[in-house]
């Protein structure tokens, strides 16, 4: 039956447009919506199973491509990590698919639309669901496309497909990185294997690379490649993370996102903000045996995380297109989450990235409906007062706010979990674990933590500065907008009452069993760092606090049998033993300095109160209130529009208005030479070396020296028999010559 | 010197002489008239080394026929020779060179030639020349022993031969022949193929009335 | 299974390459019946019929081969052996036989040829309007070829297909190629004729280098015999020249950069049917030429060259998708991304390992769908609006939604979108590469990302945007003709991306064996 | 002094180079052409000859008779061609008659 999850969605795509033909358009809407309600519905059921209920499974359906030792098959690998994603999924995408139903009305073409929306769904679903790399990049870039089509639904526009164009090719380079990992991983493996990959990972198996005669342990070796020699699993890292930017709209891999939002909006909450711009943070936690022990890898991903996150911010704080803004939003919070994953706190990044979803999808969907209320209209500036006419909408948008600022109360428990929005808690773990982290000597922990709270202040900066120019102040939209707002039909509000919800309560909810006390047995092996850390001390970081890892050798063989058993599959009972954990002999040892390792272990002991100082659990509370009493002291002010810091026609203002200048740099450095480099090489390449060198050249020249020969041709008839008296005379000198020479 | 010796140097002389007058003489007839005198010259070598038959054939054939053909041909058609000589020895330097090379060769090849054995064998028996033939009338003579090789074992080149005369003489026709309209001549097949209807008519004519 | 061939003594392979040959015959012998008038020529209305018969029996006998290539393919050939089967021989001349086999590596393109056919007749259906009769000939003449390299297994007997499937083409291109007057060398001539030209030249250049080769081995071994070739060794010497003389053939062929000048023209002036011969079998037999005859009879020099052939599919990856990026052209860049996606099938035949040769192959048969059927859809708005410039569209989604949708599936094919056919193959050579020199398949997936940013523009160009140039707001979608067509064609990209298996389990024992036999030349020079 | 194969040989192989220096000469007069034509065989039929007689085979005259019939057959195609080209031209300059270079 759990096929059912992943193939919903794709029989939806697959029937939206015949059922438009041979129905009506609702009737595509109806059936595709449904479809994905059952497979919402479903994943939950699956949610509870697996991640709850601890039966994680892989369902293999058929094999795909299989060519001597490269074997990967279609199949459905269900752990706590897929199964968490496909709850977000599933989830979103039906309340985005109910949402369309309203929000398409205007537009037409809705069988096409939610032909796409299933689509991306589907290739979405495959992506988490993958047990190897070559499905999951499938599913990559699977959701690529979909993507591409979403963000061009509106081929009319020059900018839409220019936008999508643009997604599409930026993705590519990710996914250059992303196919070099894997075949990266095939070398060094012999397989693309999830199973196989991690499973050597964590028994430290020997391997043997293809073309060598001799390998060496895994988490030591060396490959001489690229003119080089590096160490295996950080290269793999390394190139696996250049994917996991393309697709996250990473610092440098950015600019197709805040482009994207050419699209229709419902896309732009499913697509660019709950699921497919997570697929990076799903691989990098997917591979999180690789990155626990390829350090410098880890260290890439937590600066480029963190250097996002910061960025992000910082160009959000001036946009005024309102999905403009969330979109940067966006990349900021993708951020987080990178570094998160970076410094080892993989179920903090996939807490956040939980949490996220629902709030991010929510003010999305929120704008979406604030834009169908406001004549198509997305300029903030043209805004204000919106609250008056939408006044439902705007609780559902300070909902939103209030969850991606984090409001909530640092310290206190309610439950075990901390009391506060989604966005509190999650964000607050993130830039908690970054501060551990950085204690534990992990590279670029320090400076998350401070990238983390500066984004934190912008984060609540511009979030509350969106919703003062929108909803509050004096309406500065036109006449007939204000008098006639549309009305924003029951079909887009009823599907934001559920992401409500989960902006407010998911992070208290779900707080134990992704980071909190239950996380071990909720991960299951799922993420190699949550049940593991005795493997990421004893060669992962070893070289950075040799003192914690006393006693580990001891116990090294047990644990690696151990983790051989219960990595990656099953439920093993045995395992469950959670924040008692510490009590076990191997896990003892490194006690309370080994806070960083796993996530588990350091949210544990900081809401124990031991390590994490108090202004540190403070910080990102105080960073808020100051973002947002900036904001409410610019933008609630007389004059919402007047300028602030930073004036118009400044340097940094410039800057940070032209997003860094990330376009027009990649414009001249990337887009303009490619073209002019093919069109040299077409016209004088192929033209003139090529085919001037070589057909047409020697063919020309043979028709040149005809010509040329032509004149000896003199028609005369004296001249031939002269030729040939001549020829007489040469031959026979010639013959004499010889035999004279012979004789 | 004996008389033998010195027919061949008369006949030698005349055919050089005669040959060099042929290509440098001014008027074509006069070079007809010295072509005819080296074919005869040469037809005097030819008795001279016994080849009777040849010496006979090329005075019948060349002077009588292809010399006389040329002569015709020249003073048939009315062209202004002296413009066609305009530009002689222009190619001079480079027909003299070539000329010069090749006499030079042949030269070499005639003091260098040697033979192989069984040609010295041949040469043991030597066609009898005129001297012998006259001597011995009982052998074979010329005439006779060109007859019994060319009629048994090159019979067939001889038919080609023929072949290539009959070609000649019919592409020289083909190529002079021409139509000329408005002339009245005799056409055979028109005449045989003349119906009675088409040639007579046959009118009624009422008496009294004439025609 | 049974082996029918074997059996029956049924000369299957003959029968099925010469088939199209008898087809030929009945369209020449059926002109010739046709009643003329004083002057010879035919009156309009026989002309018709004449035609009109001329495509029916063209169409009888390709969709007749096809099946009974399947039928033979279903009962008497047997995929878990990797050697040669079906095999027939007959004695020629001395040490030259007749002989035809096919194995794993060529059973597949026998069928793609005689699937491809069949296609092609129906996609000139009403396209070409002269000498219709003419042309049905050509193509099943160049049938006949085609089957006939890639069943002979005698290289006296492959040389002359070879250079025989020239012949045809040279035909389809210089006679029912598009208009157009092209300026050469001071003459002008018109382009189709120019294309024709360069085409026949290239390839008949490098095939003459293999002559010599071919001309060669016969005198050194006494015999043109393949698989006894194939287990030959030529000194390390020999093999160099060796090699080279047939990578030059069959580098033209594929075509490598920098030999593959022609093939853009070729394309562009090509009518479609023949375009999509051209890239869905034709390129391939430059693949298969290396896998045949390259690898298993000169492993030493294929090992020492293989860096170079590296490099020059490298080169043809990265330079051919820059130029297609800056093509005006449809066909243009079409036939450009072709020379690309053929780099990926050197790359991968080179590399020595069971996926870049696996990928290779399945490289060839997924792009004779992928690009003979974006042929097909070039072909589709050709005839209807007859320009190839990209500038001359725009917009078309609005009046041809279903033409864009197939046009879209078979771009994203053509990019190598996981799930369509292409996928398969690229990924697997670059696998393969990657294991041999990280370098190669470094490069390679950069190519990859070119891929995208000119088969997304040429689509952007073509189908988006506004409907506004006035010729086009009248043009139909596909007809149900063509719809079949690209259908099917979908259908088999679809199907062989999902589930690639059926045929990787084809080649995989040959491939196998052919490893076999690479490596133990490889050792066997070693070890002497 | 006996008067052997040589002498005639090379009063053969003058002849000939006379009537090969003729062909430069008088290039624009065909009249003249041919009748070189007609020494340089002739030249050729000296040598048959003497050959014939000095090696005492008769193959030799045969051979002369043979070139003698084709010297008249193409002495009289010539001047056939040659009275035709008048009769066109009204002229046998050879100067003009570059047809073959269109």
């Amino acid at each position: 039956m759990e096929p059912i999850v992943v193939l919903l969605p794709l029989f939806g795509a697959m029937l939206s447009m015949p059922v438009s033909w041979l129905a009506k358009p609702k009737a595509s809407e109806i059936l595709t919506s449904s479809f994905l309600v059952i497979a919402a519905l479903y994943s939950w059921v699956l949610f509870f199973d697996v991640a709850l209920g601890g039966h994680a499974r892989t369902i293999t359906l058929f094999q795909w491509i299989g060519s001597g030792a490269f074997q990967a098959d279609w199949a459905l690998r269900l752990d706590t990590l897929s199964a968490t994603m496909l709850v977000v999924i599933n989830t979103v995408s039906a309340i985005v698919h109910i949402y369309s139903m309203g929000y398409m009305k205007d537009y037409g073409e809705q069988p096409r639309f939610f032909a796409y929306l299933s689509l991306f769904t589907f290739a979405m679903l495959m992506l988490v669901t993958a047990d190897n790399f070559v499905q999951l990049f499938f599913g990559w870039e699977g959701v690529g496309l979909a993507s591409y089509l979403l963000i061009g639904f509106w081929y009319k526009k020059k900018s839409a497909n220019d936008a999508a164009i643009k997604a599409f090719v930026v993705n590519r380079v990710g996914d250059f990185g992303f196919a070099l990992g894997i075949f990266c991983i095939f070398l060094v493996f012999g397989s693309v294997r999830f199973d196989d990959v991690f499973a050597a990972i964590i028994q430290n198996r020997e391997v043997i690379p293809f073309g060598l005669s001799a390998g060496g342990p895994i988490l030591d070796l060396t490959l001489s490649i690229f003119g080089g020699e590096y160490h295996a699993l950080t290269l793999i890292g390394v190139l696996l993370f250049i994917g996991a930017m393309g697709k996250s709209a990473q610092f440098l891999l950015h600019t197709w996102l805040p482009d994207a939002m050419e699209g229709p909006t419902p896309v732009s909450a499913l697509i660019h903000a709950a699921t497919m711009v997570t697929a990076g943070v799903f691989l990098v936690c997917r591979c999180s045996a690789v990155y626990e022990n390829a350090p410098d890898a880890a260290a890439l991903v937590t600066l480029v995380g963190s250097i996002t996150a910061f960025f992000a911010a910082t160009v959000g704080l001036l946009q005024d297109d309102i999905k403009k803004v969330i979109a940067y939003s966006t990349c900021s919070q993708l951020g987080y989450m990178f570094f998160a994953a970076g410094v080892g706190a993989y179920g903090a990044a996939m807490f956040h990235l939980f949490t996220h979803a629902f709030f991010k999808a929510l003010l999305f969907l929120g704008s979406g409906a604030v834009i169908i209320g406001m004549h198509h209209e997305q300029d903030t500036k043209k805004m204000g007062g919106v609250r008056t006419l939408l006044p439902l909408t705007h609780i559902f948008m300070f909902i939103g706010t209030i969850a991606i600022t984090g409001i909530g109360v640092p310290g206190v428990k309610l439950f075990g979990a901390p009391l506060g929005t989604a966005g509190f808690v999650s964000k607050d773990m993130v830039i908690e674990s970054a501060f551990i982290a950085g204690e534990a000597g992990r590279a670029f922990g320090f400076f998350a933590f401070a990238m983390g709270l500066l984004a934190a202040v912008m984060t609540a900066f511009y979030s509350w500065r969106l919703m003062f120019l929108t909803f509050y102040g004096p309406s500065r939209a036109p006449d007939h907008v204000r008098k006639h707002p549309h009305e924003v039909p029951t079909t887009m509000l009823a599907p934001l009452v559920p992401l409500a919800v989960g902006a407010l309560v998911a992070g208290m909810v779900f707080y134990p069993f992704f980071v909190g006390p239950k996380s071990e047995q909720f991960w299951n092996g799922a993420i190699y760092a949550a049940h593991d850390s005795e493997h990421g001390d004893d060669h992962g970081m070893a070289d950075k606090h040799a003192s914690n890892d006393h006693g580990a050798e001891a116990h090294h063989e047990d644990e690696t049998h151990h983790g051989d058993e219960t990595y990656g599959d099953t439920n093993h009972t045995d395992q469950s033993h959670g924040d008692s954990g510490h009590s076990e002999t191997g896990h003892s040892k490194t006690g309370h300095n080994d806070t960083g390792h796993g996530d588990a272990h350091g949210a544990d002991d900081h809401h124990g109160g031991h390590h994490v100082p108090s202004w540190v659990l403070w910080a990102p509370f105080f960073a808020m209130l100051i973002g947002t009493g900036g904001a409410v002291a610019h933008y609630r002010g007389s004059d919402p529009l007047k300028p602030g810091l930073l004036r118009e026609g400044g340097m940094i203002y410039a800057f940070l208005k032209n997003k860094w200048y990330f376009d027009q740099i990649y414009d001249v450095i990337l887009v303009k030479p490619a073209l002019f480099i093919g069109r040299f090489l077409w016209k004088q390449g192929d033209g003139k070396v090529i085919d001037g060198l070589g057909p047409d050249g020697i063919a020309a020249s043979v028709a040149a020296s005809a010509r040329r020969l032509v004149k000896i041709q003199t028609g005369y008839m004296y001249h031939y028999a002269f030729a040939m008296l001549i020829g007489i005379a040469v031959l026979l000198t010639y013959v004499l010559m010889r035999i004279g020479g012979g004789q | 010197m004996s008389f033998a010796a010195f027919s061949f140097y008369l006949f030698s002389a005349v055919v050089i002489a005669s040959a060099v007058m042929v290509i440098s003489s001014r008027n074509p007839i006069y070079s007809v008239m010295f072509l005819i005198a080296a074919f005869i010259g040469a037809a005097g070598l030819f008795i001279l080394m016994g080849a009777e038959y040849l010496a006979m054939l090329l005075i019948v054939v060349y002077v009588g026929a292809v010399a006389v053909l040329f002569l015709f041909v020249v003073m048939m058609l009315d062209v202004d020779f002296v413009e066609l000589s305009q530009g002689f020895g222009q190619y001079a330097p480079i027909g003299g060179a070539i000329a010069v090379v090749i006499i030079v060769e042949l030269v070499f090849v005639v003091a260098a030639w040697t033979f192989p054995a069984e040609a010295e064998l041949a040469r043991a028996h030597p066609i009898p020349t005129a001297g012998q033939v006259v001597a011995d009338p009982n052998g074979p003579n010329n005439i006779e022993s060109l007859g019994l090789i060319l009629y048994t074992e090159y019979v067939h080149y001889f038919q080609i031969a023929g072949l290539i005369l009959l070609v000649a003489m019919i592409g020289a026709i083909v190529l002079t022949f021409r139509t000329r309209d408005g002339i009245r001549k005799q056409d055979p097949a028109d005449q045989v193929a003349r119906r009675r209807e088409a040639a007579v008519e046959l009118k009624k004519v009422k008496t009294g009335q004439g025609i | 299974m049974t082996d029918i061939g074997n059996e029956l003594s049924i000369p299957w392979l003959s029968l099925l390459t010469f088939a199209p040959l008898l087809g030929a015959l009945l369209i020449m012998f059926g002109r010739s019946m046709a009643k003329r008038d004083a002057n010879g020529a035919i009156a309009p209305d026989t002309q018709r019929d004449v035609d009109n018969s001329a495509r029916r029996v063209a169409l009888l006998f390709t969709v007749g081969v096809f099946i009974v290539s399947v039928f033979v393919y279903l009962s008497g050939y047997d995929p878990s052996i990797g050697g040669y089967q079906l095999v027939e021989e007959a004695a020629w001349l001395g040490g030259i036989n007749y002989k035809m086999g096919v194995d794993g590596i060529s059973v597949l393109f026998v069928l793609l040829t005689t699937f491809f056919f069949p296609i092609c007749v129906i996609a000139s259906w009403t396209s070409i309007k002269d000498r219709v009769s003419d042309y049905m000939i050509a193509f099943l003449v160049m049938e006949t070829l085609v089957l006939g390299v890639f069943c002979a297994l005698d290289l006296v007997v492959f040389y002359l297909f070879f250079e025989g499937s020239l012949i045809p083409m040279f035909l389809i291109i210089g006679v029912w190629g598009s208009k157009g007057v092209k300026e050469f060398a001071g003459y002008r001539m018109s382009s189709r004729v120019y294309a024709a030209i360069k085409f026949f030249l290239y390839t008949f250049i490098g095939s003459v280098l293999m002559l010599v080769a071919i001309l060669w081995m016969y005198a050194q071994t006494g015999t043109t015999d393949v698989p006894t070739l194939q287990q030959t060794n030529f000194p390390a010497g020999a093999q160099t020249w060796l090699w080279w003389a047939f990578f030059a053939s069959f580098a033209v062929k594929m075509p490598m950069w920098p030999v593959h000048t022609w093939l853009p023209d070729a394309h562009v002036q090509a009518p479609t049917a023949g375009s999509v011969i051209l890239a869905a079998i034709l390129l391939k037999m430059g693949g298969y030429g290396f896998l045949r005859f390259s690898l298993p009879m000169f492993p030493l020099a294929s090992a020492d060259f293989a860096p170079v052939v590296f490099a020059l599919s490298v080169v043809a990856i990265i330079y051919t998708s820059l130029v297609a990026l800056a093509q005006e052209d449809m066909k243009k860049l079409i036939a450009y991304s072709s020379v690309a996606h053929m780099g990926f099938v050197t790359m991968g035949i080179f590399t020595g390992t069971k996926q870049g040769i696996e990928g290779a192959l399945f490289q060839m048969i997924s792009h004779g769908f992928i690009s003979g059927a974006l042929f097909l859809c070039v072909g589709v708005v050709y005839d209807r609006m007859h320009t190839r410039e990209i500038a001359a569209y725009g917009g078309l989604v609005h009046r041809m939604p279903a033409y864009a949708f197939l046009f879209l599936f078979f771009t994203m094919g053509n990019v190598g979108l996981p799930g369509i056919s292409g996928f398969v193959g690229e990924f697997l050579t670059m696998a393969g590469a990657f294991k041999v020199n990280a370098w190669v398949a470094f490069f390679a997936a950069f190519g990859v990302i070119l891929s995208a940013a000119y088969a997304l523009r040429l689509f952007r160009q073509v189908m988006y945007g506004e409907l506004t140039k006035e010729p086009l707001m009248t043009i139909a979608d596909v007809n149900n003709r063509e719809l079949a067509l690209l259908g099917i064609l979908m259908l088999f990209a679809l199907y062989l991306g999902v589930y690639p298996h059926p045929a990787m389990a084809v080649f995989s024992p040959s491939v196998d064996l052919l490893m076999n036999n690479f490596n133990a030349g490889l050792l066997s020079a070693g070890g002497a | 002094m006996e008067i052997g194969l040589g002498h005639y040989l090379s009063v053969a192989a003058v002849l000939f180079a006379v009537g090969m220096a003729g062909i430069f000469l008088n290039r624009k007069n065909v009249i003249v052409i041919l009748m070189s034509i007609e020494l340089m065989l002739l030249s050729v039929n000296i040598n048959l000859v003497a050959f014939s007689q000095f090696l005492g085979d008769m193959t030799g005259q045969v051979f002369a008779f043979m070139v003698l019939t084709v010297a008249a057959a193409e002495a009289a195609v010539g001047l056939a061609i040659l009275v035709a080209y008048f009769r066109n031209r009204g002229d046998i300059s050879v100067d003009d008659a570059n047809f073959m270079k269109n």
